[in-house]
């Protein structure tokens, strides 16, 4: 059991109508574990954390989280089950305020277990701490806030749902340097929280750094799995791009 | 500027050459219906015409503009009794009557669309069902117009079967060209791009160059003459109308169901949803009650599994369209027909 | 005098459009679903009421307990079957789905119930009224009142400030980004729907002692419904409820001015507002 | 290149409710010039953009493109007179093909005529890398096409001012590198380039010159490296103690 | 086939008006079955195909239909059985395409003015009813039947009937001042109204102890609950429409005893059918016991506009000829379920009066509410059953 890691695909196939995205990829991350995503666009980062999520329908043994298949299970399940995601594009709900957005996580994400250390779970008091901008603007709707302050509502969504598994599309996508270190300051405070983090990104340097394992994508298949910081950027370059490219 | 390459911008196929050319036939065959076909046949014709043009326009409303109204009506009923009025009343040919008809529709297209262009989705479709509503408690009210109890054309019976027949289809076949033809040439013109970009996002097409508020009122404007036109048509066959008739919701329901099982922003659709409701109601309408329940779960289905309609469905699985509006760029590597 | 009659004859038919906006309010203000159906529901609900009055000899108290329930399932059931498949951000498939479970229904209940025009026997409740110095003030229409005030002020605060209420919100702000978020889309969607018909069956079983229902008397009144929602502004309970009342009140006025005028009146009255503020009564400009 | 200002504004300012977005900001854009603009999250920028091309109302100041005033005229008339530009969270025409999409702005915006149009947007897909997906519903496209699609369709009005927010985001190196590349050609074209980036090193390879926002004012205005080092840009843009 | 007369029949069978259907529909049965060894015309066996329609109470889907029996079906005879909202669209399509046609079932009034029959006679449409000065002369016996202030308050909807009979040239309100009543009329209202207290306080303003005119009965359930909510108490309440059907009567409720209305039909009728021999009150049973309801007024027309029918057929020259059923239609002189049909010597050459009486609903035995003849001075065929009472308002 203490083997098996927290969450797992396996041969996972999945796709949009009669394209198929992805072609039996396995992919895991163990509690704790910080595990970067990266390959080009179009690879299918976001299908592979859309089919883990249940958003696209994968049969049931595709998809193991805490030593139970539980792949195709609705979205809401999974999320109640301790999976949380920062979905690519933010996706808030529109006229509601910053501080409803919030709360709806605390309402419907995963409820503690006994046992848990509470000290550990996420508050919106923690959240205003990370993002101070939002305490100031918290009754506003959201839908006019910046892209990036968008982007900071949805990551404090996505943690307030209490997640043992953290799958994030982009976090860095539109904020300010400053903030994404911010962001990327906190990852650790995170993981020691005994949440596991998925980070998919674009910039593998930034990948590499924050995390302990490193998968490469290309064209739906992994093309690359290993330790993040002796992975070679040849060995990076190669898996990323296919064999015959010309690293420029 | 250096000058650009060429480029094979495909705009018809084999299959829109031939519907082409056969609209043009069943045209003609319109206009000669009289010397050959059967009277039934031809009262037949006109109502079809007149539920297809009436159907086109809601589509390029909603399908195309983005304005689903649910108050076209309003138009119909007063095409239909401005040409009762100008015969009854002034003793104005009836078949001259009809185009003078289109002015009233016209102007009152012009307050309506003012009134209600803020408004977006369910709410100018509520509005545009409201100012039907108005108008038609307006037109109860009126005196001059018999009020409640409506108006019959008894100047048509001066006219020998013949005549009206002939009159009939010519102006059903013009009602077609202007409805049919017309969004046709409308939508392949570059207006026709304008106004998908609109339905699909009218804030960006602005900032894009389309000048938005004033296609969406040309839009409106047109789709209400039209509607007009088949309205005054309509009722030039029916000889009575009554406000309730006149401006019974019901115009908006058969728009909708003809539109929507036909499928929605494309011209084939409404055709075929104008046949097929047209004849389902000849041959099962005896069914009363019953077949009503059809139609609605019938309506309830295509919304749930089938939006695209019928023609969505056809269209998905065969690239023939008939009338073909989009603009396939050829790409060197694939050879389009 | 006269137009004080007016008035709170205005304000009472107000709070019977009331009844009917309310469940309108959540669902097209809230959920964005155009129902086309609310009005021919209520009527099935009312002529339900009706039979099970007669089968069962049952008083209007009994009647509601009995009713709404029943309506409550109704609802869920429309949402789970029907309505779940046609939500989103496009008001129009929601529009063509209930238009035909709207034409679908009416015809249902003319094979069922006939044409016939039907009504609940109150016992003299609809016909009771207080005389307050010269105006006579319906007991019936009063308590309609103070039932939609109540209905509103509770599920004012439910959509506000409950837990429900988010998750509701956030569904129907986006409905996938709603389930990463833990929440269920379809159950609480089926849920509020349950809730909107319930209140239709109250206002069902109201609509029958004060007047009459047919198989095909749905669309009348819904209409007003639309109005009220909308000159309140889309997802404003109190905004329904205002909207009703200014709804009522002008028709009342425009009777009094023409009894053939009125109905006219409110309809102008809803126009005028749309020019003015599209965006609602209750709305902050923004 | 002429060395009259061909956008210039004056005294710009903006506010929502309390909140005071743009505060007084006055520049002037030379022809030809590439003008990076940086700013933390919610300085302003993007609403700058919607003021400039006319998607928001001005409220006090002046916009003026090659000096002639454009402050009241609404958004279809600016991109006529050659303002182009791309939104942060991408606006398609989802039911239209990406062709199409760009066939819009080249006829209503650059109004040409169909043949011309057809020519430049087939064109302008080739360059911006779209071309494969030329008969694909836009709707389809995934973030990053999407983005390439505004992009692309700014491009297709042939405009003088091209104002484009966040492109460079979520791009691989390899992207990014011919995005800039692609930039480069377009200020070749003697297009003036206005550019909202949080992607550094993308904005500095063609950045000519750099302003910087926070809360609605500008804070700095230079060429890239005297930005860049400028010890306020360095705290309240990067996070970093200069 | 060659010897096959097809007669075409539009109805209200679904909608609003779908009571009408109701009775057209019985009656078309058992015609259809009397029909089933054909009809003998001039020594010549015809079969009778009857094309029945659902105009499904709109007047644009009656016309529709109309055009297609004439021009499609090629019928020899139409029908349209009930309503202004079916007869007029469907006679206006009858009189265009030259067809014989039959219609009952609302004022003779409401069939020739609004088709501006007024001035010259139709040439194809005929119609069998009373008219208002009947319903007025029946409403005003019934009114100075009992003891009143002699003011009255009266309610018109803003529509083919509510124009008809709230005419001010030949409706009811210069009928009553004629007879020396006082007329209070606030302008027609909508149908479908929620709210009479405009109306109401008018009418207390005036003292009217009298309430009449034409309505249907959600409309008059809302004016009367209001009424009394309002406390306001008229002696004698006597309206067209709403109180033509039982259903209607019983959805007043309590409210409904007493009210007054015309009678156009009873099983009380002394006349034989023409065609089965049978007696309004044999017809009336049949209904009863075949439907389980109670006989309603339209019975006795669904049944005798057959009589016309087939009676103008079997004169006609050649049955499948339209204008020799036409003029043997004309020359029509028979004796039916209804009285005697003749078009000579009509208000209007295309119009045959009817009888007309007064009738009060009262509490009955085998159904809730029975509806008793009070006044026969129009018609004076029959002895009322009853004495008009005032209303309680218990
Ligand atoms: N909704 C959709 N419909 C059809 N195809 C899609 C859809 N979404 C994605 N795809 C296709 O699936 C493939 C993978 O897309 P995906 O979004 O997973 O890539 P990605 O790695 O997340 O790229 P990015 O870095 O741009 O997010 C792409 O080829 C894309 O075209
Ligand atoms: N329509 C609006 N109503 C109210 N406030 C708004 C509106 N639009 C933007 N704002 C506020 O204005 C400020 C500036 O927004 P803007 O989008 O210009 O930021 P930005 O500089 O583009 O940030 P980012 O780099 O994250 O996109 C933000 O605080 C935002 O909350
Ligand atoms: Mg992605
Ligand atoms: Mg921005």
């Amino acid at each position: 059991m203490s083997e098996e890691p927290m969450l797992s695909t396996h041969a996972l196939t999945a796709g949009y109508g009669d394209f198929q995205a992805l072609f039996g990829v396995d992919f895991e991350v163990r509690a704790g574990e910080v595990v970067a995503l990266i390959g080009a666009n179009g690879a299918g980062k976001s299908t592979l954390l859309r089919s883990i999520l249940g958003l696209l329908s994968v049969a049931r043994d595709m998809v193991r989280f805490r030593g139970e298949s539980v792949g195709g299970s609705k979205p809401h399940a999974m999320v109640r089950n301790g999976i949380g995601i920062v979905p690519e594009g933010r996706r808030l709900f529109a006229g509601m305020s910053i501080e409803d957005n919030l709360r709806v996580a605390i309402d419907y994400g995963r409820k503690p277990q006994r046992g848990e250390n509470v000290a550990s779970l996420w508050t919106i008091e923690r959240i205003y701490k990370l993002f101070p901008i939002l305490r100031e603007r918290r009754d506003q709707v959201v839908h006019n806030l910046s892209g990036g302050q968008q982007q900071m509502v949805a990551i404090g969504r996505a943690l307030l749902t209490q997640p043992m598994v953290l799958l994030c599309d982009e976090i860095s996508l539109g904020l300010a340097p400053k903030v994404i270190h911010e962001i990327y300051d906190v990852l650790p405070m995170i993981r020691q929280a005994g949440t596991a983090l998925v980070l998919v990104e674009q910039d593998v340097s930034l990948a590499q750094r924050a995390s302990d394992r490193l998968y490469c994508m290309l064209e739906g298949r992994i093309t690359l799995t290993g330790d993040s910081n002796t992975m070679t950027r040849e060995a990076i370059a190669e898996a990323y791009f296919g064999a015959n490219h010309a690293v420029a | 500027m250096t000058t650009l390459p060429i480029v094979n911008v495909q705009r018809h196929t084999l299959s829109s050459r031939i519907a082409m050319s056969l609209s043009v036939v069943a045209l003609m065959a319109l206009i000669a219906m009289p010397w050959w076909a059967d009277s039934g046949w031809i009262r037949w014709a006109v109502e079809l015409s007149c539920y297809i043009a009436i159907a086109q326009m809601w589509n390029l409303l909603a399908g195309y503009a983005g304005l689903v109204s649910v108050g076209q009506q309003a138009f119909i009923g007063a095409a239909g009794y401005a040409l009762f009025v100008l015969c009854q009343k002034f003793g104005v040919n009836p078949f001259l009557a009809v185009p003078l008809a289109m002015i009233v529709p016209a102007i009152l297209s012009v307050p309506t669309y003012l009134l209600l262009h803020r408004l977006d989705g369910p709410y100018f479709a509520i509005g545009t069902w409201v100012v039907a509503e108005a108008v038609r408690l307006v037109t109860t009210n009126l005196d001059f117009v018999n009020a409640g109890a409506g108006l019959t054309l008894r100047v048509m019976t001066q006219y020998r079967l013949h005549e009206r027949e002939v009159a009939m289809t010519i102006l059903c076949a013009i009602l077609l060209l202007v409805t049919v033809g017309g969004s046709y040439w409308l939508l392949r013109s570059r207006h026709g791009l304008a106004l998908t970009a609109m339905r699909d996002n009218p804030v960006s097409a602005g900032s894009q160059g389309v000048n938005v508020s004033r296609l969406r009122f040309l839009v409106f404007i047109a789709a209400a003459v039209g509607t007009g036109f088949a309205g005054a048509i309509y009722y030039m066959a029916q000889l009575r109308i009554t406000p309730a008739s006149g401006y019974d919701p019901k115009w908006a329901s058969i728009s909708i169901f003809i539109v929507m099982v036909g499928g929605i922003g494309s011209i084939e659709g409404a055709i075929i949803g104008a046949l097929l409701y047209f004849f389902a109601d000849r041959f099962f309408s005896q069914y009363g009650a019953i077949y009503m329940v059809v139609l609605g779960c019938l309506t309830l289905f295509m919304a749930i599994y089938a939006r695209g309609g019928i023609w969505g469905f056809v269209s998905s699985r065969f690239d023939a369209p008939w009338f073909p509006v989009g603009r396939r760029l050829v790409l060197p590597n694939d050879k389009g027909t | 005098m006269q137009w004080l009659d007016a008035l709170i004859q205005g304000v009472l038919l107000g709070g019977m459009y009331a009844q009917y906006a309310l469940g309108m309010a959540l669902m097209f203000g809230v959920m964005r679903i155009v129902n086309i159906a609310h009005g021919d529901l209520m009527i099935l609900l009312a002529l339900t009421g009706i039979s099970l009055a007669a089968a069962f000899s049952l008083g209007t108290l009994s009647l509601i307990v009995v009713l709404v329930p029943l309506a409550a399932a109704l609802g869920w059931a429309l949402q789970r079957g029907i309505l779940n498949k046609v939500v989103g951000e496009d008001p129009l498939p929601s529009l063509i789905a209930t238009f035909g479970l709207s034409i679908a229904l009416q015809n249902l209940m003319l094979q069922i119930w006939s044409a016939d025009t039907r009504s609940l026997r109150g016992g003299g409740l609809e016909s009771a009224s207080i005389d307050l110095g010269g105006v006579y003030i319906g007991v019936l229409p009063v308590i309609v009142l103070v039932t939609a005030i109540v209905l509103t002020a509770s599920l004012d605060f439910v959509i506000r400030g409950t837990r429900f209420g988010r998750g509701l919100r956030a569904a129907a702000a986006d409905t996938e980004a709603a389930a990463m978020t833990g929440v269920n889309p379809k159950t609480i969607y089926a849920a509020s729907t349950a809730i909107a018909v319930a209140i239709l069956g109250i206002a069902a079983v109201f609509q029958s002692l004060r007047a009459t229902v047919s198989p095909a008397d749905g669309p009348a009144q819904l209409i007003y419904a639309f109005e009220a929602v909308i000159i309140g502004g889309m997802g404003s309970l109190w905004g329904a409820f205002v909207g009703s009342m200014v709804l009522g009140v002008a028709q009342a006025i425009g009777f009094r001015i023409d009894p053939g005028w009125g109905i006219l009146f409110g309809h102008v009255i809803f126009l005028a507002a749309l020019a003015i503020r599209p965006e609602g009564v209750m709305m902050k400009r923004r | 290149m002429s060395g009259n200002p061909l956008l210039s504004v004056q005294g710009l300012g903006k506010a929502f409710g309390a909140l005071r977005v743009i505060q007084d900001i006055s520049f002037d854009v030379r022809e030809g010039e590439v003008l990076g603009i940086l700013g933390p999250n919610g300085a302003g920028k993007t609403t700058l953009f919607n003021l400039i091309s006319g998607d928001l109302a001005t409220e006090t100041g002046e916009i003026c493109l090659s000096s002639e005033k454009l402050t009241n005229e609404p958004p279809h008339i600016r991109c006529r007179k050659g303002i182009g530009r791309t939104y942060q969270i991408p606006k398609p025409y989802g039911g239209m093909t990406t062709f199409e999409n760009l066939l819009v702005t080249a006829m209503f915006g650059a109004k040409l005529d169909e043949d011309a149009a057809h020519r430049s947007c087939a064109a302008v897909l080739r360059e911006c890398g779209l071309a494969d997906k030329a008969n694909r519903r836009a709707g389809s496209l995934t973030l990053l096409d999407r983005k390439r699609l505004e992009l692309a369709r700014a491009l297709a009005g042939n405009p003088k001012l091209l104002l484009l927010d966040e492109i460079a985001g979520g791009l691989t190196d390899q992207e990014s590198r011919e995005l800039v590349d692609l930039v480069r050609r377009i200020r070749e074209r003697g297009i003036t380039v206005l550019w909202i980036e949080h992607v550094l090193h993308a904005v500095l390879a063609v950045a000519s010159r750099i302003i910087v926002l926070n809360f609605g004012e500008m804070i700095a205005d230079g060429a890239p490296q005297m930005v860049i080092a400028d010890p306020d840009v360095r705290r309240i843009y990067m996070g970093l103690e200069a | 086939q060659a010897n096959t007369i097809k007669i075409g029949l539009v109805s209200p069978m679904t909608g609003p008006l779908g009571l009408f259907g109701e009775t057209d529909n019985f009656s078309l049965a058992r015609i259809r079955a009397l029909l089933a060894k054909g009809l003998q015309v001039g020594g010549k066996t015809y079969q009778v195909e009857i094309l029945a329609r659902d105009a499904q109470s709109n007047p644009n889907k009656a016309a529709e239909l109309a055009g297609d029996l004439i021009l499609n079906q090629k019928v020899h005879f139409m029908v349209p059985a009930s309503t202004t909202d079916i007869n007029n669209p469907t006679a206006d399509q009858c009189e265009l395409y030259g067809v014989p046609s039959m219609s009952s079932s609302s004022p003779w009034q409401a069939f020739v003015m609004p088709r501006g029959g007024a001035g010259k006679a139709f040439e194809w449409t005929y119609h069998m009813f009373w008219g208002l000065e009947d319903v007025l002369a029946t409403y005003v016996a019934l009114w100075k039947s009992v003891e009143t202030n002699k003011k009255i308050g009266m309610l018109f909807p803003r529509n083919s009937d509510g124009e008809t009979w709230g005419n001010n040239d030949y409706g009811l309100p210069p009928a009553v001042k004629k007879a020396g009543f006082a007329a209070t009329s606030p302008s027609m209202f909508q149908p479908l109204t929620n709210d009479f207290s405009a109306q109401i306080s008018e009418f207390r303003k005036n003292e009217c102890d009298l309430v009449g005119g034409i309505s249907y009965v959600p409309d008059l359930k809302t004016f009367i609950t209001q009424c009394k909510q309002q406390n306001y108490r008229p002696k004698v309440v006597t309206v067209a429409a709403a109180l033509l059907f039982p259903s209607g009567i019983e959805a007043m409720g309590e409210l409904g005893e007493g009210m007054s209305t015309e009678v156009w039909w009873t099983p009380t009728f002394p006349f034989k059918s023409s065609l089965t021999g049978e007696r309004s009150r044999d017809l009336a049973n049949a209904w009863e016991k075949e439907t389980g309801k109670q006989w309603t007024q339209p019975l006795g027309y669904s049944h005798a506009l057959w009589e016309v029918v087939l009676d103008s057929l079997k004169r006609s020259a050649d049955p499948l000829d339209r204008s020799a059923n036409r003029d043997a239609l004309k020359a029509t002189n028979l004796e039916t379920l209804v009285g005697k049909v003749s078009f000579a010597g009509g208000p209007h050459p295309n119009i045959c009066k009817t009888a007309i009486f007064g009738g009060q609903w009262v509490k009955g035995q085998k159904f809730p509410y029975d509806l008793k003849i009070v006044d026969t001075t129009v018609s004076p065929i029959i002895e009322p059953e009853a004495k008009m009472q005032l209303i309680r308002w218990s």
